[in-house]
């Protein structure tokens, strides 16, 4: 009797689970489109919304409903050939995008106007009088940035965020977490880029920051294919033009156009 | 990997308490005494060599729909039998583990085990790395408990130590500095682990130690989760 | 035949491992006795040293066959001389698990003292308690009635010394109702 | 009805699962890094802990260990009620799955986790333990469920706070969650007379 009844109990709660989960697993199954799973298996999963859906789940559903597989600007070629194996549909190239810093104010070329000793957030110090930094647009270094980025490409050093372009996938989480708006997020190809974009006057970006750009126009005359124009105080490169050729880093005389 | 290597890995490298953050609710709660930790120590690696040795006999025999259900009993019937063990042998400790005893069931580091590893590896590797972690989980355990103890009631093994002089501090006794004593614990393993603990996104407490519903271990489940936390 | 036992395996195999362990827990669990085991009841050496704080006059006490409707009764002893009853209660604290005390009464129903034979009380606070002899010594001497008023609840620790309290009120109860049966009034 | 009450605040204020008897501390840490999913950890809990309760309680009182005394099979009630507790888990991820996606996508990662959830077993063990009929039970199972959420809601507050504090290096993350956890222990100890003033 006490061996029957403990057993009895096991099986019969053993029988209930087997069957119940059975029956439960057949009838209430869920159809999933089985390429959509696996599809989703090979997206990086960074849920950045580069692609234009709200993030990797959705854009798995709609590409196994045929849209185009080369969306997905993170995962770059690689995902895109895979995703178009699981499709069966050929390979379409991803251009490679990555982001880039427009500031390189360290803590060797500029200063801070206060010491902040607030919630350690560039969102929080950027509401304070502009933030610590003596230049008001440049970058605050708290790592907002550095916090979002699912590759780690991206890290404050000496006071100012630099990209690590070859482990940046270009999704565009950073440039959405800057508040200062530093952080263009272009063709991976590009090689330059104007580090500074102080909308100062001439006198006042110089007083601000050692490094930054002074509106002196050497750049735009130099530029053999008219890429680079002096816009609200500081230079900024068209990036469908630029050859990447270089001769507008050398003249800069503040050397805020850096080859990255 | 050798046996050897499994073994040790369980103890530093991997300790499951100090460094993947498992099995944190006996830590905390039955370290108030160094003896409770010993006893809590012992009692669970018992039951995780048990339970691996046999997941890992059965690994081929239990399809993966029913994989849960199997697991648990295999873990709660060893568990049982810790508790005829100790109700018999040694009547103080089952009292004072309490429903902590009935909680081992639960707790992370086995099902984590032998979701993660005994269900993939052969029966000597599997022991080899159960031994390791219960090891690696007592001596957590036994330091946590003997830190309590010595600040919060000024003993050791029931030794006193304050020789009528020093004071002890009852809070280090309480909840609130069972917290503090383990916080204090994983810094100082994450200092010394050159901050591996901060950079690995808590390891398996990442995904909140459901280990039994990773589908595959535990990394694999928390990147896709780290993905859209 | 093969798809029907590839839908029914995984119930099969669940049913089958629940049957073998629970078997096996049933097994050991009846042949080694683990019921009569776990609540033996306590060697001689342990009961000489409990009764020195709870019934003194007693020399020795023997196990009684009581049945008490307070389902925390654990076991009742008689003192071989006739000096009185000790009684052994779960008593709840602050802690889940319950404290075993031992509350000795002599033969006209006046508390003569009680041991705590084994308790989880946090330490530093309920355990305070517990090792504070001269307060468990307050409780020599007491009747039912006077229970109220001369024992207090110590501040910070007040579940288990009322707890203690609680379970001397049973203790006396548990004398009235048992006192025929086992001291034969 | 004040009894209940008393069991209500008990098992929220003063004997929090999380902050005073040290059951579900994995989530605790693991989920409660935002607010967001902290809640839906929570509601998940309370629910399977009050479901779990309704059923584990008449097996034990009806099967393991009947009022006639007919048999006492205690030493069961562990690998029952974990795999009535399983069992029951897996059947409402199923059906949550097909019949509330939304919901299951924001509570769904949550269910598997809860299975080995301490806080769920122990509650159902301690309902027995303590002696409760099934409506004390199913109060404790809420209050439990209820003072879970009170202590990660809390906690995930704090949590979000020390993000951005500055915090030294090797604290970072974990451990300075777990000093902060302590604090909030021992604000709950502050509860410690509550019930018995309060309800007498």
């Amino acid at each position: 009797m006490d061996y029957l009844i403990p057993i009895l109990l096991f099986v019969g709660l053993g029988l209930l689970a087997g069957v119940l989960l059975t029956v439960f697993s057949r009838v209430f199954a869920v159809e999933q489109d089985e390429r959509a799973v696996q599809i989703r298996e090979v997206l990086p999963g960074a849920n950045c919304g580069a692609c234009g859906y709200a993030g990797c789940d959705a854009y798995a559903e709609v590409v196994a409903g045929g849209a185009r597989t080369n969306a997905c600007i993170p995962g770059g070629d690689a995902v895109s050939r895979k995703v178009s194996a699981i499709m069966g549909t050929a390979f379409e190239d991803v251009v490679e995008q990555a982001a880039a810093v427009r500031c390189n104010g360290s803590c060797g070329v500029t200063g801070t106007r206060f010491a902040y000793a607030g919630e350690m957030s560039c969102a929080a110090c950027s509401r304070l009088y502009g933030g610590q930094g003596s230049c008001p647009s440049g970058c605050i270094g708290l790592g907002d940035c550095v916090k979002v980025c699912p590759f780690g490409a991206i890290a404050v050093k000496d006071g100012v965020a630099v990209v690590d372009r070859s482990r940046c996938t270009g999704c565009g989480l950073c440039a959405a977490a800057c508040p200062k708006g530093l952080i263009e997020v272009f063709d991976a190809t590009q090689k330059v880029e104007v580090l500074c974009s102080s909308v100062l006057p001439a006198r006042a970006t110089m007083a601000a920051c050692k490094a930054g750009c002074i509106g002196c126009k050497k750049c735009e005359r130099a530029c053999p294919s008219g890429a680079i124009h002096v816009q609200n105080n500081h230079a900024a490169i068209d990036h469908s033009k630029c050859t990447g050729c270089g001769i507008c880093a050398e003249g800069c005389p503040t050397h805020c156009i850096q080859i990255l | 990997m050798s046996w050897s290597k499994e073994f040790f890995k369980g103890i530093i490298k991997e300790n499951p308490t100090l460094v993947m953050l498992l099995g944190t609710c006996p830590t905390l709660a039955m370290t108030t005494q160094a003896s409770n930790a010993l006893g809590m120590g012992i009692a669970t690696t018992f039951v995780l060599l048990g339970s691996c040795v046999v997941i890992s006999l059965l690994k081929n025999v239990i399809p993966s729909q029913v994989r849960l259900p199997c697991y648990i009993v295999i873990i709660a019937g060893f568990v049982t039998l810790v508790s005829f063990l100790l109700q018999v042998y040694v009547p103080e400790l089952y009292s004072v583990l309490g429903v902590f005893l009935s909680l081992i069931t639960v707790n992370c580091i086995i099902l984590g085990r032998a979701e993660a590893f005994a269900s993939k590896n052969s029966v000597g590797h599997s022991a080899a790395d159960a031994l390791g972690m219960g090891v690696g989980f007592t001596l957590a355990l036994l330091l946590v408990g003997s830190v309590r103890e010595i600040l919060g009631m000024g003993s050791w093994f029931g030794i006193d130590l304050t020789f009528g002089v020093l004071e002890p501090i009852p809070i280090f006794a309480m909840p609130a500095g069972g917290f503090m004593v383990f916080g204090l614990m994983v810094a100082v393993v994450n200092r010394l682990s050159h901050y591996q603990i901060s950079r690995k996104k808590m390891g398996c407490a990442g995904c909140a130690g459901g280990c039994a519903a990773c589908a595959g271990g535990c990394d694999a489940q928390s990147e896709k989760k780290e993905g859209n936390d | 035949m093969r798809k029907t036992w590839e839908l029914i395996r995984p119930t099969f195999v669940l049913v089958l491992v629940c049957a073998v362990v629970s078997g096996l827990l049933a097994l050991t669990y009846n042949l080694a006795g683990v019921a009569e085991l776990a609540n033996a009841a306590y060697t001689e050496e342990q009961l000489a040293e409990y009764a020195a704080t709870a019934l003194p006059q007693a020399d020795r006490l023997e196990l009684v066959e009581a049945e008490s409707e307070n389902e925390d009764l654990k076991f009742v002893y008689k003192a071989a001389n006739g000096a009185g009853m000790a009684v052994v209660l779960d008593v709840k604290g602050y802690d889940s698990t319950p404290m075993a005390i031992m509350y000795g009464l002599d033969a006209d129903g006046v508390m003569q003292g009680l041991t705590v034979i084994s308790n989880n009380e946090t330490p530093g606070i309920g355990k305070k308690v517990i090792e504070d002899a001269a307060y468990l010594a307050g409780y020599a001497g007491l009747t039912e009635a006077d229970l109220n008023t001369a024992v207090d609840a110590v501040s910070g620790a007040t579940k288990t010394s009322n707890g203690i309290r609680a379970g001397a009120q049973a203790a006396f109860e548990i004398f009235e109702e048992l006192k025929g049966e086992v001291l034969g009034q | 009805m004040t009894e209940m009450l008393a069991i209500l605040f008990s098992a929220i204020l003063v004997d929090n699962f999380v902050l005073s008897k040290f059951m579900g501390i994995c989530p605790f840490i693991g989920v409660s890094k935002k607010t967001s999913s902290a809640f839906g950890m929570s509601v998940a809990v309370t629910f399977v802990m009050v479901m779990s309760t309704l059923l584990t309680w008449p097996i034990n009182a009806y099967i393991l260990v009947p009022a006639d005394g007919s048999h006492d099979y205690g030493y069961l009630r562990t690998l029952t009620f974990i795999l009535v507790i399983a069992l029951f888990v897996q059947l409402v991820e199923i059906l949550i799955k097909k019949f509330l996606p939304p919901l299951y996508k924001a509570l769904g990662i949550y269910l598997p986790l809860i299975t080995t959830n301490c806080a769920v077993l122990g509650v159902t063990i301690l309902n027995i333990d303590s002696g409760y009929d099934l409506g004390q039970s199913l109060v404790n199972a809420l209050g439990a469920g209820l003072g879970f959420m009170v202590a990660l809601l809390m906690f995930s507050g704090v949590r979000e706070r020390i993000e951005r504090a500055d915090v030294p290096k090797m604290f970072k993350g974990v451990p300075a969650a777990l000093v902060a956890a302590g604090i909030v222990a021992a604000s709950f100890a502050g509860f410690g007379g509550l019930v018995e003033n309060l309800f007498g």
